[in-house]
Parts: structure tokens; C-alpha cells; sequence
């Protein structure tokens, strides 16, 4: 095992061998700017008590979702979270019909069962948000065991906190899949904090990639807020798994700019990520100001991929298409009473008891 | 304003913190700290980070590290979220409920799992608005389970627990502050000892916890319309035999036995009471409600249809009583 | 020789391996192999390691994969040892029995859980003596739970948990090779109905996996002394409601039931049976015999003391129908 | 974290400010041959049907016991495992009192409540053997938690084999004790094994010292065939968490000399070690030659700190004790029935349901 490698973004923000075309860098840029738009929308939401509900919102994570989900195909998997309306977003899932599900509409997602924790679509590859930490690690890791049995190039890739990587769930993941060579590629987005409580004091190491060692998995340290780095980290990676060569661990160093979840603290118009008490507004500020939608926004503008009138018409079409989902939602019809009874089995409906 | 059940409990842990130099709590991110007209309690603030500690997301830890340091004559109380009630299940089952037995009375592990309880919340989905889990460990040989449905008995539970050297699991469901006022000082719950929470001669109500508040407004309901429910509280779920007795001897005087639950029907809660009561009284007429053998779906309209209320009580009531 | 209860789950799962081509068992070290008259399966060595692979100590991992890879459409099946039942109980709980339920019907998990139950074998204490577990399956909602009681059940119900698309809980209790002969054929035993073991219209007794045969032994005795028992034998806990069609059939017609087992007695096994037939048909008489709410000791003088058998269901058997 | 460290026995065998006494040294001789005379005895009346139950026989891996708990003081805590019997003999337990235990009877170690695999002397400090795999080192690292707030400096040693690194419970370990420094030594006793299956075909890693590293823990690898390196690791491990700088995760490579439990094929008077089929005879042919103890009297004999004829006294010694230990067990009163029905809790007994 070597040490934990800090993969740096190419100057050029090419790898080798790889031409970016510009829809390819401009719909990275999208995708982060669908996810902000959403996850802007579901805060003003829930700060308007339209929302009920424990939405855990993304934004400030963008690039990590949006980097690591450019690098695999419509014939990948993914396993998501508690935070995981990113995950969906950034592999393409409609807005319209990811509101609706926050919304417990009978035409949302989940149909209403399941509401912004469990938003799935099975089509997309999504295999689930799983609202108990860790475990999606271990789905993805058990989904490449399934890989290997029918002997597809697929790969699975599971997302999860800093708090993802201790508890039950990870570490059996994480030995299969160093032992068999499973086409796992684990991502933990390390935002420092799991709910208020810091990774420094809970764990003995510092780049949490190191766990990776521990099961002769190589572990590697990204720069979270640089898509272009999470891109590059999860393409290598899938690459290697898709060859027969393993896992990988990918730490994404990034920040979440609000609260654990809901919109706690925050009056309509004002930003609700300030004067938390677990950690300073300085400490906040910094990271905001390292948003990795503005900087790679910078980037392709310097870089001539896009003008900043292109830029500015994306922003105006996200906001729509956002505005046009919050409609969309509040139309939708509610599920049935009755409906809380299906779904159990594959078939049927189990028997009601309060008569 | 009355002590809440989280004040309340704080206020049993603090007292015995103070009696018990070594009594030790560890805890995920629900901070053991509390605000109430009579002061505010901070736990870590007055006993020190290693007596009151957060941890990493790993209830085994916070469960298995208390069962550690209890047999070595530290007792301590393990504090986890709703939606993990079952990840120290093999540990409580395997460990903390046998050790004792398997060493002919040697082991000891005088701690508390105190399990937060969500309860049927809306607008969450299944796995954080379950109910019902109390009665997987109430089936476990060795353990004591104990579920309080109000301030005043949460804190007299609590210092029960934490003064038994038994394992003891602490179920915590929200509850509103109603029932006694909580004193200031400690004292004790005895753990086996059911509450009557009003009597009445014409049927047996049994419920606990969440569904007291409906039970309460039922037994009201139908007071109005001249039936006497006599309206008893378990409190306790293991062991039962002393929680029975007070059960048996109410429905010989009524003859009838409704439950209502907020847990799932099979193999679950008020089960155990309703079996043990046929085996005892042949001829009761029993009736248990309870959510179905489902998960908690997300939407409102379709949890709500799902649960027992005051009104399907009142119904299944007049139902026992007048044929 | 008959086919033992390995041997024909293992031929169960063999001719569905061959059918499916993706269909994988993990396991930890209770090799896929079996010999007999018919030829020995090795499930190994016929599909590969991929297919049949052994793993570490990690029933979170056999469990847990057995869900993900079900998950993307390979079915699975995860066999683990009797002492682990409770490892993967959250895993069985918040995940395999929810999911679905959480996306609106889109998750499925063709899965089997293979879970091998040690039963009370003296000599080993209380970790590796247990039974009664798969109560705590029979709980949790979306989860089928069968217990065969031979090895007749055993193939047809693993066959029949195998086509299954829903998590399902197989439970293997060490089993004499008694019952019907076992064809070589795949046959299927459908989920969710009992089995009349014997007729009679005296008492029904109910019973599953190891009691089966303290209760075969009962009854024959019964009969000498002109008492006809009813034997059902309900092969599935969950769901129950078509066993207890069964149940309530033979009841409505003895007035009588008696329930025996080697799980603990409280919120346990024959619980919900008898719970549900008080409140069908109040007036029955009910004896619910079980070990007791205690792990299983050592010392076989102890243990044997603890567990019913066919003399104390004689007992109980005579004292219901006489009075 | 530096990269795993072998450490290798002293050439004088004496670890740098340490002389051993002779007493010291030929103590540990004397603790490994009652291990061994013991475990034979078991053998043999597995053997002859006289013993019910497994019994796990430790034969072979006597120099990991013996070394560890010479590093360690009357205050001090251990955990064990279902193959106990040395760990507790290691520390000074009753021959008689074990024997009585594997024979059930009521005046043993447990009563007769638990047998081979949960013999616990809780004056001796063993915390309770567990017949589950791994929950050894868990248990060990709450119990060295409570170390800190009784604010003492004993340690909580825990065994456990290459099987207990996996699965749900070290993983909770290594995690809290590398947090916050806990007095805990993981002492890996790695037989190559984990019933038939191969620790290689398992795991990703061939030292298992590494998975330390994953937490932030030192890991060491030792001759777990070499009392003293056993020793001179557990004794540097001991002084380290007794200074208040963490814990130790050492691996001991070994070989045990017997099947997984039992006395299977092994007929009366032959030796039941060779012939199975998951390793080959001349694998265990090797690792008899490294036999511990030989190996160690050999040491003894060649530095003057025993003679042949003291060294043969002792095993005449020994073999007494065990003659004696197993006629005492023999002679002993069975439980009482009923008292199954006790220590379920502290008080009382609970009701039986058999009639
Ligand atoms: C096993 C488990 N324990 C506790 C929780 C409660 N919980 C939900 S999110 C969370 C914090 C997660 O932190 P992290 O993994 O860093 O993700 P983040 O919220 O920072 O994205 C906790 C403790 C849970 N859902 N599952
Ligand atoms: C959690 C758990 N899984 C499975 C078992 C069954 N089992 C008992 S011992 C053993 C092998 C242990 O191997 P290892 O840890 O290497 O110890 P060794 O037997 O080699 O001393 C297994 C699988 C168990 N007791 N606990
Ligand atoms: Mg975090
Ligand atoms: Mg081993």
C-alpha cells in the first residue's frame, strides 16, 4: 500500500488521454447549478413550512455528486443517503418528479412512501437513498459481488458522509471488496461534520481515505469542491474496477452550507447557514467562498468554453425549469389512505388493524 | 411550564451522576443538555467529556463500549437514535443478556440502553417513523424493558434502571409533559409495576407509551357515553409477571380486554398481554388494534389512515361491551 | 436412507442454480456439500466460487451482500451460522423489509436469508444453545419467516423461498430425516400454509420444527389413552394469515388449544397464534407450553429440566381436555 | 502511521532496562506446559467420549497466551474467545475448577452454566470468555474506557484470532480506542485459519497488523511461537497504554495444532492433528517444529536458566496437576435442575412453562 495520494487537478483540467468536449464541461456546470437551484428551492420550502419533513440539503457539496457521476454510465449503480437529492440530480432525475416525492405526492418518485430520504428511481441506476448511515456502502459493495456473477464491466459506486465510514456497514464492504477485487469505487464526501459532532473527534486519523488501507484498498484525497478533481479521481477509478482491478476509496474534502437538515434558524430571504452553534461563520465564509459553481463557472469562461452570457441564460433556465418543478409538485394529487398497505409484499395488501 | 420527558430523564441521569462518581454516559449527537424553569442541565458541562461523551456514528460502539465498562464496575448508559434501535440487538441478546447466566453469575452488566423511540412521524418514510421495537428486546431472556408514557415516570424509570444491576432498555417515545409533576428530587419507578390510569369496571383497556394520549381520550369518549373503562398502564414489558397481576385481576372484573398499539400486530406488543390473559381467563372477550404489519410510509394521508386513534378505541369499545 | 434435511435444501437450491444462472449462495464455513444415495452435491465445485462462495466471519457482509446483489437482479441466498441469527437483524429490519415499501414498490430483494438454527443442544451454554429466534423475524414487517419441520418442508420451502420475490427467512432447525420421502424433482411448498399433521377432534396442538417431535410422540401416546389430537404443524410464521385459517379451522371444532415450544415463552413463537385465536374465538381453552424465559445452560441435567417434552404435553394435553 | 513493524526477539532475550529472574523465565516455561498438558488431557477425553461440548484446544498457540499475560498485572483486564482455556490458564486459573467446568459440573469455574466455551474467573480479571467471534475486542475497549473514567492505569488486553478482525465488533474498537487513547492491546492471534477457511482467501491484507493502521493505531507483527517477542510486544503495549498513549494492535502468527474443535478422527492414543483436509500434514509438520514450547525449554537449557532434569521434573509436575484436576472434576456434584432457572437476573429465579 502506498500513502494516501492527493489527486491534484490537471492544470489543463484534461487527463491524459482525454479531450473535454464543451457540452461535457458545460453540463457539469448545469448539473451543479440544477442541484444549487433545487436545493435553494427545497430550503425557501422549508423555511415557508411548505415543506414537511427532513430534508437534508446538498448545496455546497455539488461538485462531488456532479464529478463522480460524469465518470459512469447509464449501465452503473449507485447507493446514496440521507443527503442524497444530489446523487439523483446529478445522474439526471427530474425535477418535476423529485419535488413531487419531497411533496408526498402519489406521483412523485417514491409515489409518497418514501419522501426526500428514500427518492429512488431504479431506472437511473439509483439503487435506493438509504437513511441509515453507512449501509449504502455495503449495497453498493454487495451489487459488485452481483457484478462479478454476471460478469459485466458494470461498476457500482456508493456515496457517503464523513460519519459513513465507522458503524456497522463499511467495514464489511470494504474487506469483500479488497479481498475479491470488486468493482466498488466507496466516495466519502467529507463536510467535517456529522450533524454537529466533528469527524477530528471521533476519529484517530485525519484523511479519512487512510481506513482504506487498513483492507489493502488504495485510498485517495480529492479536493471535493473541484469537480474537475472529483471527475478525474472517480474516472481513474472506475476505469480500474471496470479492468478487473479493484476498489478504490475516494475522500472528497468539501462543506455543506446549511444545517444538518430542514431549514432551521433561517427567516424567509435570510441565509439560514450562518450563526450556527457548532461552528463559526468565518470558517463558513471561507468555504463559501471556495462554491465550486462560480469557480468552475470562472474557469470555463477563462478557459473560452462558455461566455458569461451562456452562463447567465443557464442560470435563468435552471431557475424555470426549478420554479416549473415547485408547480408541477403542488398540482400532483395525494396518494390514497389506503395505499399505506401496499408495497409490503410484492403483491397485495397486508390487513388493517384499527378496527 | 412542566418538566418535558428529556428534562425529566436528564434530571434522574444528573442526580445519580452525582451519587455515582463513575456513572457514565455515551451518547451520539442528541447532547444531554436540557432547559427548564428549574435551570439547565449540561452534562458534559458538569461531569466532564469522559463521563457524558459524544461519539463516531457507531451505536455498537456506544452500546458495546457500555457493556465493557459496566462489568468492570463502571455502570453506564447508552444513549442511541430512533432509527438505530436495533443495530446493539445481537449485542443485547447475545452478550448483555446471557453473560450473567453463562459464567453462573459471575458477569454483571449494570447499564441502561436508553433507546430513543420515533414513533409513526409523518413525512419521514419507514425508517424513521417506526414504532414497536421495545417488544424484539422485550422477548430477549436476561434483559428488563421499560417504557415510560410520561415525565414523571420516565425520570422515576430512569433512576429504576440505572440503580438495577440488570441490563435494563429505557424505550423513550415523544410524549407530552402530562401525568404528575416531576419532584426535583430523585426517586424510583419500581421496574414490574403497572400504572391504573383510571378505573372503571365495564371493560380493560391496555396501551403504553404514544398511545396513552389516544387511550386517554377514548376512555374520556366513552365515559360520556356511561361505559367505565378502567385504563391500565404496563410500564413495563419485561419480565411481565408483576405487570400481569395488576392485568388479571382487572379483566376478572370486566371480562374484556382491548389493546391498542402503536407498534405492529404480529408477534408484537400487547400479544404477549392478550395471550397470557386467554391462557388465564378463558372467556374473556379480547380485542387488540394496532398499526398493521407494514412500514411507516412518508405521506400523511396514508400514515394517518394506518394508526389506531381515540375514535377506532371508542369504536372497538362499545363494540366489547355491548356484543 | 432418506434424504437428510442438508441434503434436500442443498438439492433445492442445486436445481434452482442450474434453472437461474445467476442465483448465488454466500456462505461462511458450512460448506455447500452433502453426500447421499442420490450422489453428493457440491455446489462449489458444480457453479463456481463466484456462485458459491465462502466468506469471512461476516454475516453483516453475507447478509448485506446477498441485498445489494439481489438488488440489481441476482438472486442470492445467505447462509449463516446458528450463533450469528441476530447480526444481520437490522440489516433483515430497516432495509430488506422496507425498501420496497420506502420506493413506492421499486426495490426488490429475491433473497433468502438461510439462517441455521442450533436449537437446545446441551453442552454448549447459552450463545450457542438457542431457539425461538425467528420470532423476531416473524415481526418485522415485509419479511417471510418458514420453518420447515423435515426435510420434505425443507426442499419444497426453499425452492419456494428461492422463486419468491421477497426477502424471505428460512430457518433450519437440526431435523430428524423423518416425513414423506423427498422426490429429486423440484417441487415447490407454497409460503403461508400449515401442515395437519395429524386429525383429531379432541384438542389441537400446535407446534413447528424440533417440538414436532416431542408432539409426534405426544400424540401417539394421546391416542393409546383415547384422546384424538389435531397436529398442525404451521411451516410458515410470517405472514400468518393463512396458517391461521388452519388454526382457527381445527379450533372452531376442539374448542381446545395447546401450543409447545422450544423458543422462550414470552412475546415469542406460539404467542401470536394464541393471541389470535382469543380474540376468534373467545371460550377456547388454551395451554401454551415453551421453554423458559432463560438462556439455555450448559449442563445437560439443567437444560433437559427446562425444555418440554412429550411427557409434559401428555400432561397438558389431559389436563385441557378433562377439565 | 509508519509501516508495520516486526518485532523480532532480542538476541539475549532481554528487552532493553529489563532482566528477566529466572523465576520469571522458568515461569513461563512452567505456564505453557500446563497449557499443553491440559489441552492434551481435553483431547483425550473428547477422544474417549468422556467430554461433551466443543472444546476448542488451543495445543500450539500456548506462547501467545503465556507471553501476553506475563505482561500484565492482577489489576488488569482481559477478554477472551471461544478458544480460551490457555488464556485463562495463562493467567493463573484452577486446573481443577477448569476441568470441573468442561465436565459440567456444578462446582466449576461457571457452575456448569456455561462450559468450555465461557469460563470466566472474574478475580483472575478475565472479563468472560465469548463464544462469539470478534465481541472479545469490543468489550476489551469499553472495559479500557472505563479505565479512563475510574481514572486508573490498568489495561484491557483482548484475544481474539485472524476470524476477529472482520465482522461487526473490532471494527467499533479500534475506532474509539484510537480516538481518545484507550488503555486497549488487540493481541490478533493469527492461526492461518478461521476453521477451514484461510485468512488469504478472505482478506484483502496478509499482515492483519495493518488493518491497524486504517484507524490511526499502531500495528506490530511477532513470532507468536516466541513467548518472549510475545512478551517484549504485549510489555511495550502494556507500558504505552499504561502512559496514557494509546493502544496496540499486535498480531501473533501461529498455528494451532488440532482441528477447529473436538477431537474428530482422532483415535484413542493417535494423534488426531494430521489428516485434514484443508491443510496439508506437512504444513503442520513445520509448525510443530516450531513448537513453543521445546523451542523455549531449548533457550532455558542453552542460557543456564534450567537444567534438563529440573525442566523434565516440571513436566512430571505438570502432568500430575492435570491427573489431579481431572479426578477432582470426576468426583464432582452435578447442578441442580432447576437451578437453570437462576441467574437470568440477579435476583430470583424465573418460571418454568413446562407444565
Ligand atoms: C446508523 C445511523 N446512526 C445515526 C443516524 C442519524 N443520523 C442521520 S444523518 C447523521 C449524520 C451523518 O453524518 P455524515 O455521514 O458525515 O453525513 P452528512 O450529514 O455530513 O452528509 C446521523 C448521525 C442514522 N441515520 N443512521
Ligand atoms: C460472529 C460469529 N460468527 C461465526 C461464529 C462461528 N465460529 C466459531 S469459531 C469460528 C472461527 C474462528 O476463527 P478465528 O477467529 O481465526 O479463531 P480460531 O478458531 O482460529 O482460534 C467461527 C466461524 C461465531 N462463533 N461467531
Ligand atoms: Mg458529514
Ligand atoms: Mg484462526
Amino acid at each position: 500500500m502506498g500513502p494516501v495520494k492527493e489527486v491534484k487537478r490537471k492544470k489543463a483540467a484534461k487527463p491524459a488521454g482525454e479531450e473535454f468536449t464543451k457540452d461535457f464541461l458545460v453540463g457539469l456546470l448545469r448539473r451543479m447549478m440544477e442541484i444549487r437551484g433545487f436545493e435553494d428551492k427545497v430550503f425557501e420550502l422549508l423555511a415557508r413550512n411548505v415543506l414537511q419533513g427532513a430534508s437534508h440539503v446538498y448545496a455546497g457539496q455539488e461538485a462531488v455528486a456532479v464529478g463522480a457521476c460524469a465518470a459512469i454510465d447509464q449501465r452503473d449503480y449507485i447507493t446514496s443517503t440521507h443527503r442524497g437529492h444530489g446523487h439523483s440530480l446529478a445522474l439526471g432525475a427530474d425535477l418535476k418528479l423529485m419535488m413531487a416525492e419531497l411533496c408526498g405526492k402519489a406521483t412523485g418518485y417514491c409515489k409518497g412512501y418514501g419522501g426526500s430520504l428514500h427518492i429512488t428511481d431504479v431506472s437511473l441506476g439509483i439503487l435506493g437513498m438509504n437513511g441509515i448511515v453507512g449501509a449504502s456502502h455495503l449495497f453498493a459493495a454487495g451489487a459488485a459481488y452481483g457484478i462479478k456473477v454476471k460478469g459485466t464491466d458494470q461498476v457500482a459506486v456508493s456515496f457517503g458522509g464523513d460519519g459513513s465510514i465507522q458503524g456497522n456497514f463499511f467495514s464489511s464492504a470494504a474487506n469483500a471488496a479488497a479481498a475479491w477485487k470488486l468493482p466498488w469505487i466507496g466516495i466519502i464526501e467529507n463536510n467535517g461534520y456529522q450533524i454537529w459532532v466533528r469527524a477530528a473527534d471521533v476519529y484517530g486519523i485525519t484523511d479519512l481515505a487512510q481506513r482504506a488501507h487498513g483492507y489493502g484498498i488504495e485510498g485517495r484525497v480529492v479536493d471535493g469542491n473541484d469537480v474537475l478533481a472529483v471527475y478525474n479521481a472517480a474516472k481513474y477509478a472506475v476505469e480500474k474496477a471496470r479492468a478487473g482491478n479493484g476498489p478504490t476509496i475516494i475522500e472528497c474534502k468539501t462543506y455543506r452550507w446549511y444545517d444538518h437538515y430542514g431549514a432551521g434558524g433561517a427567516k424567509i430571504g435570510v441565509d439560514g447557514a450562518f450563526g450556527l452553534g457548532y461552528r463559526s461563520d468565518r470558517e463558513l465564509r471561507d468555504w463559501m467562498a471556495k462554491d465550486p459553481i462560480p469557480r468552475f463557472r470562472r474557469f470555463l469562461v477563462a478557459e473560452k468554453v462558455l461566455t458569461e452570457q451562456r452562463a447567465d441564460e443557464i442560470v435563468a433556465e435552471v431557475r424555470q425549469a426549478v420554479e416549473d418543478a415547485a408547480a408541477f409538485a403542488k398540482a400532483q394529487p395525494l396518494p390514497k389512505p389506503e395505499d399505506g398497505l401496499r408495497n409490503v409484499f410484492a403483491e397485495g395488501a397486508v390487513p388493517l388493524h384499527t378496527c | 411550564m412542566a418538566k418535558s420527558m428529556t428534562y425529566a430523564i436528564l434530571e434522574g441521569i444528573q442526580a445519580e451522576m452525582r451519587r455515582n462518581k463513575l456513572l457514565t454516559l455515551l451518547y451520539e449527537y442528541q447532547k444531554p443538555v436540557a432547559g427548564g424553569e428549574k435551570g439547565a442541565i449540561n452534562l458534559e458541562a458538569e461531569f466532564g467529556r469522559w463521563r457524558a461523551r459524544f461519539c463516531a456514528i457507531d451505536e455498537q460502539w456506544i452500546v458495546g463500549s457500555c457493556l465493557g465498562m459496566s462489568m468492570i464496575g463502571v455502570p453506564a448508559i447508552a444513549h442511541i437514535p430512533s432509527m438505530t434501535t436495533f443495530i446493539p440487538y445481537e449485542l443485547m441478546f447475545n452478550h448483555a443478556g446471557k453473560l450473567r447466566h453463562m459464567t453462573g453469575g459471575q458477569a454483571a452488566f449494570p447499564m441502561v440502553l436508553w433507546a430513543d423511540m420515533m414513533g409513526r412521524v409523518p413525512a419521514q418514510g419507514g425508517q424513521h417513523a417506526d414504532a414497536g421495537l421495545e417488544s424484539s428486546y422485550a422477548r430477549l431472556a436476561g434483559l428488563k424493558v421499560v417504557i415510560p408514557s410520561n415525565p414523571y415516570d420516565a425520570k422515576g424509570l430512569m433512576i429504576a434502571a440505572i440503580r438495577d444491576v440488570d441490563p435494563v432498555i429505557f424505550c423513550q417515545y415523544p410524549m407530552p409533559s402530562s401525568g404528575p409533576p416531576v419532584p426535583d428530587e430523585p426517586y424510583v419507578v419500581p421496574i414490574g409495576e403497572a400504572a391504573v390510569r383510571t378505573e372503571g369496571s365495564d371493560l380493560t383497556i391496555v396501551g403504553y407509551a404514544p398511545q396513552t394520549v389516544e387511550i386517554g381520550k377514548a376512555v374520556e369518549e366513552l365515559k360520556k357515553e356511561g361505559i367505565g373503562a378502567e385504563f391500565l398502564d404496563p410500564r413495563t414489558l419485561a419480565p411481565l409477571e408483576g405487570v400481569m397481576e395488576t392485568i388479571l385481576k382487572s379483566v376478572k372484573k370486566t371480562g374484556k380486554l382491548l389493546t391498542s398499539d402503536d407498534g405492529s400486530y404480529s408477534f408484537s406488543n400487547c400479544t404477549e398481554i392478550v395471550a397470557r390473559v386467554a391462557e388465564a381467563l378463558p372467556g374473556t372477550k379480547i380485542k387488540r388494534l394496532a398499526f398493521p404489519d407494514a412500514p411507516a410510509p412518508g405521506a400523511p394521508e396514508m400514515l394517518s389512515y394506518m394508526r389506531v386513534s381515540a375514535v377506532h378505541i371508542v369504536a372497538a369499545a362499545k363494540k366489547l361491551v355491548k356484543g
